[in-house]
């Protein structure tokens, strides 16, 4: 999900005078509402950060969801694991706009090899391997903002022995 | 003005901030660890991020990955609330370098407010009486001694960094000041990397009283009155009240200039509170200037109709001012809501709430993020609730205020609820008789 | 003054007259049917007694029951609340010949407040305009024509002792006029028991204000200022508002006057409301007289400070008002949050509320008596909470509800809550065209 | 439980310096408490009337239980059933003071039987039995309050056919 997309939605509707709008293309589902009827609520796939509703998660469950733990159950209950954002920033897979990814799907991994950078107040962080395997999936899209936890990688796991 | 700002705080403060934005129609950013991922402002914010693991250190007091959330969300501006980065002039810094406001004081005021001993020196060259003590930081425990037969005993060591109660001693003697004055340095220097200590004379029996200053950016400086702030434990504010109990207007008005003049001599903006000890001869002196909005703030909010919080956005932005005037109508007394066991010597009681029941009715106001079903983490604060009652007079507040105490209900934890309630409904407490032992009285 | 009170009520006016009397440090009695006994109000009382089943003609509405309760637990006087018994001249008739306080007015003030016919025509007699219409009951369609010809068409035939919208029936001509008058008179006969009709014209595009009123036993009356309650859905209140919205001065001190001189018209003592009708033009007309507390009373008290509820007490125990005066400050607006489905034509929506969140911070009052887990029963009037907002002004109000509004969360049924903020929030409400359809234009 | 004694009783521990005051007599128990420090709360048993604490019943149990409630669980778990007060009032066993009760533990009842009065409003309402069987105990005192539901007398029941 395009962020600045995103975004540029959330404008329209804004100025427009409809009280909901929802985009669904290619298994991701865009749903906004304005506020005044009913608390704004939208989600990516997996998203960014996400805008909750006005009012509390009163809901019978033990705790919330939220979607990237949704994301990384979903991927663990594929037999593979995944590798998280270790801190707040933006994602950039690649060392340099001009350079290739770090790495891409159906690559080998180590452990502690760089496989992302994320960026946050100019510092690049970069990201390594704590498991040996085979990167699967890459989660988000380069320059994509990423929350603390958030997965970036699904990774097929290579018994270490 | 700010359209987007992001708090960089949790709990009750974020809450508040939340709706004081909302009522300028300002998107909010909640920023949250990974243990606060179902806590109520993450829930009322427009928009939530998850910043770090629970520890404080990696999360509510970690500069970049909160900057780096401000400029992921295109905030404004942050509000730090209180507690955490509220009163880091780095981090004030850095929003400034980032272009981010930062909604509070410059980060010089910080530097200097933060500096105990060195505030206290400006104050006082300001004209305003200060507690006879050391000019600054004392070398050694001699010098004390020294200082302190000149001042006379009893007297209190105290950390220039300090706060909370951290770092604090106090010294009936020589010999016990010597060793004070090296036990406080090692305090001080463990807590806030800062062993620097100083002097001052033990006011027996004092009562703390504060004065709220708003300070705008184009030269605009009010008092919005005072706070009685004496019914402590252990340094942490239980019960407060506005106005204080039993001040003459001329006291009053005395105290406001104090504050003003405080105010301009550390060269303050935003909403900031200026701390004195009141003795009961009715003589004051200052003793610190806090650069943020205290916990305590409702009960000014309550007396004067004046939205601090608001106040503060406004201020930050550049904007005067204005009109705002401090006209009290009223008492207000505020309840401190912990977390803890007063039957266990307030052990922290985290876990969760699975039911609870927040009063309500004429004159009751409460600032909380409990919910049923939450779980209070055990990894910050335990403040949950305050409970603030309004009243025509302080008998009215205080009979307001123990009702609603005994009606709130979080069935899961123990809290200082009942405590609170048992202290305000006291004889001494109704008769005004505000002593620093207050707390321990109903205690054992 | 009394020191034991019975609050025959139940729900959150049961719990508003609870925190009254605490106030006062008079002791509560609740009593309860047997589908309330988990209720708000019979945990918060000093003692509480099961009054009969869950019906609330043997329960809330038996007299026999709350008599032998107030004597079994011998409470001084007895608080009605609204609804139930609270205009039963009946019953204020048997308190006092049992010796029990009854607060509220006299049983003959009850009587002709309750005559709404009748009491139009004392008030009209007082030099009161009312609405053009008949002198009292009509007798026969045939008189209503000729009447309704003569003040001009549209009419409203209305029942005597109506109340609600029932027995109300609005008419253009002749032929439908003479079919409503038989249709109003048989719906009042089944609802009230007594089948008496009058007529009034018809005034387009009105507003409802009401003006409350305190009056004690010596004498003294004073209006606490106006509300504005247009904001209504067949007849049931649903936003109001204190002060109304773009009153001159000149109207309002006429408004005034004029409610004040009903009140002594009709020998009224303790709170009430005189209610009106107001045109477009700027002109009013007095339309009934409400001898209880209203449900809206916290409006009135968040801009005038005084706790109607601890007065309506103090007068009924004979006391006279003293000092007490209206000086009202800033805005306050209440919305009514009932369990009812807007979404499928306001259905009762009864259960169990499984969670709850009920808003607070600056400027918030909540009067509700519910709390998780409490489950709403079928057998009483719907409201579960009252969320009042106070501002400095009225935007600040608006802005400080809708956000409360959109906070309030009761998992487990449907309530009216979103509604409520919606309206509010709209351009027309914060413009002021406060018209009777502005529900149904935000439900369609 | 006599409600004078009780009054009496409240009265001492207010003017008391005291917080709390706790009876235990017989299998009756009094327990009485001071507001300022925690609620007042008092039981009887049976109680004629509940003196609740002043924050709501927030357990976790479906329900509160009342001390009526229990008495006629307890009396039903035995094989027994309960006539309980059809309205608020005071029970009187006794048609008149000189005169005997209507009736005693042991007694046979009939459907339809008066058994007591409950006064309320100066009304002397007879209560009638709904069943046939023996009267095993008297539950309340003469001329004690009773609230409606209250559990009057324990019966055991007769088979009706």
């Amino acid at each position: 999900m395009d962020l600045e997309k995103l975004k540029e939605l959330i404008a329209i509707l804004e100025e427009s005078g409809l009280s909901e709008l929802e985009i669904e293309e290619e298994g991701s589902r865009i749903r906004l509402q304005k506020p005044s009827v009913q608390a704004a609520t939208y989600s990516v796939a997996p998203p960014a950060y996400s805008a909750p509703a006005m009012n509390p998660d009163l809901s019978d469950d033990a705790g919330t969801i939220t979607a990237s733990q949704a994301t990384k159950d979903a991927i663990e209950d594929g037999g593979l694991v995944t590798i998280d954002a270790p801190m707040v920033g933006v994602f950039y897979a690649s060392p340099s706009p001009e350079e290739e990814p770090f790495v891409k799907p159906g690559d080998d991994i180590t452990v502690d090899q760089t496989i992302c950078i994320v960026e946050a107040m100019k510092l690049m962080n970069e990201v390594t391997s704590k498991v040996r395997g085979q990167i699967v999936r890459v989660l988000v899209d380069n320059a994509e903002p990423v929350e603390f936890g958030q997965p970036l990688f699904a990774v097929r796991p290579v018994d270490a022995s | 003005m700010f359209r987007r700002i992001l708090i960089a705080n949790r709990g009750e403060i974020a809450v508040r901030i939340i709706r004081a934005c909302r009522e300028q129609g300002i998107n909010t950013i909640a920023v949250y660890s990974s243990a606060d991922q179902d806590c109520l402002h993450a829930s009322l914010a427009d928009e939530s991020i998850c910043i770090g693991p629970p520890s404080a250190k990696e999360s509510y007091l970690n500069t970049a990955a909160i900057i780096a959330a401000a400029e992921i969300c295109d905030a404004h501006a942050i509000h730090p609330g209180y507690g955490f980065l509220s009163e880091n002039a780095q981090f004030a810094q850095v929003c400034r370098d980032c272009h981010i406001g930062f909604i509070g004081p410059s980060p010089d005021a910080i530097s200097l407010t933060g500096d105990k001993a060195k505030c206290r020196e400006v104050v006082a060259a300001a004209g305003v009486p200060v507690v006879p003590g050391s000019d600054g930081i004392i070398q050694d425990p001699a010098e004390a001694v020294r200082l302190a037969n000149e001042i006379g005993f009893p007297v209190l060591v105290k950390a220039s960094a300090g706060g909370g109660g951290k770092g604090m001693r106090i010294a009936h003697n020589d010999a016990a000041l010597q060793k004070a004055v090296v036990a406080a340095a090692n305090e001080a220097k463990a807590a806030f990397g800062d062993g620097g200590v100083y002097l001052e004379k033990f006011v027996e029996n004092a009562r703390h009283v504060e004065v709220q200053i708003l300070a705008d950016e184009h030269g605009k400086a009010i008092t919005v009155g005072e706070r009685e702030c004496t019914v402590q434990r252990r340094h942490q504010k239980l019960i407060e009240e506005a106005p204080a109990f039993g001040l003459t207007n001329a006291l009053r008005s005395k105290l406001n200039k104090a504050a003003l003049r405080a105010t301009k001599a550390v060269g303050y903006t935003n909403a900031g509170t200026a701390e004195f000890l009141l003795s009961p001869d009715g003589s004051f002196y200052f003793i610190e200037f806090n650069a943020r909005i205290q916990v305590e703030h409702p009960v000014t909010e309550e007396i004067s109709g004046i939205d601090l919080v608001g106040q503060q956005i406004r201020i930050a932005s550049g904007e005067p001012m204005g009109s705002v005037s401090f006209k009290p109508q009223g008492w207000a007394i505020e309840a401190r809501v912990y977390a803890e066991d007063p039957e266990n010597n307030f052990a922290p009681s985290p876990g969760k709430i699975r039911r609870c029941h927040i009063p309500g009715g004429p004159g009751i106001r409460v600032d909380s993020h409990i919910f049923p079903s939450y779980t209070v983490p055990p990894f910050y604060d335990s403040l949950i609730a305050k409970v603030i009652a309004r009243g025509a007079d302080r008998d009215q507040a205080i009979i307001r205020l123990v009702g609603a105490l005994n009606e709130f209900t979080a069935v899961g934890i123990h809290t200082t609820a009942r405590l609170c309630a048992t202290i305000v409904d006291s004889g001494r407490f109704r008769r005004g008789e505000l002593t620093a032992d207050l707390v321990d009285f109903f205690v054992n």
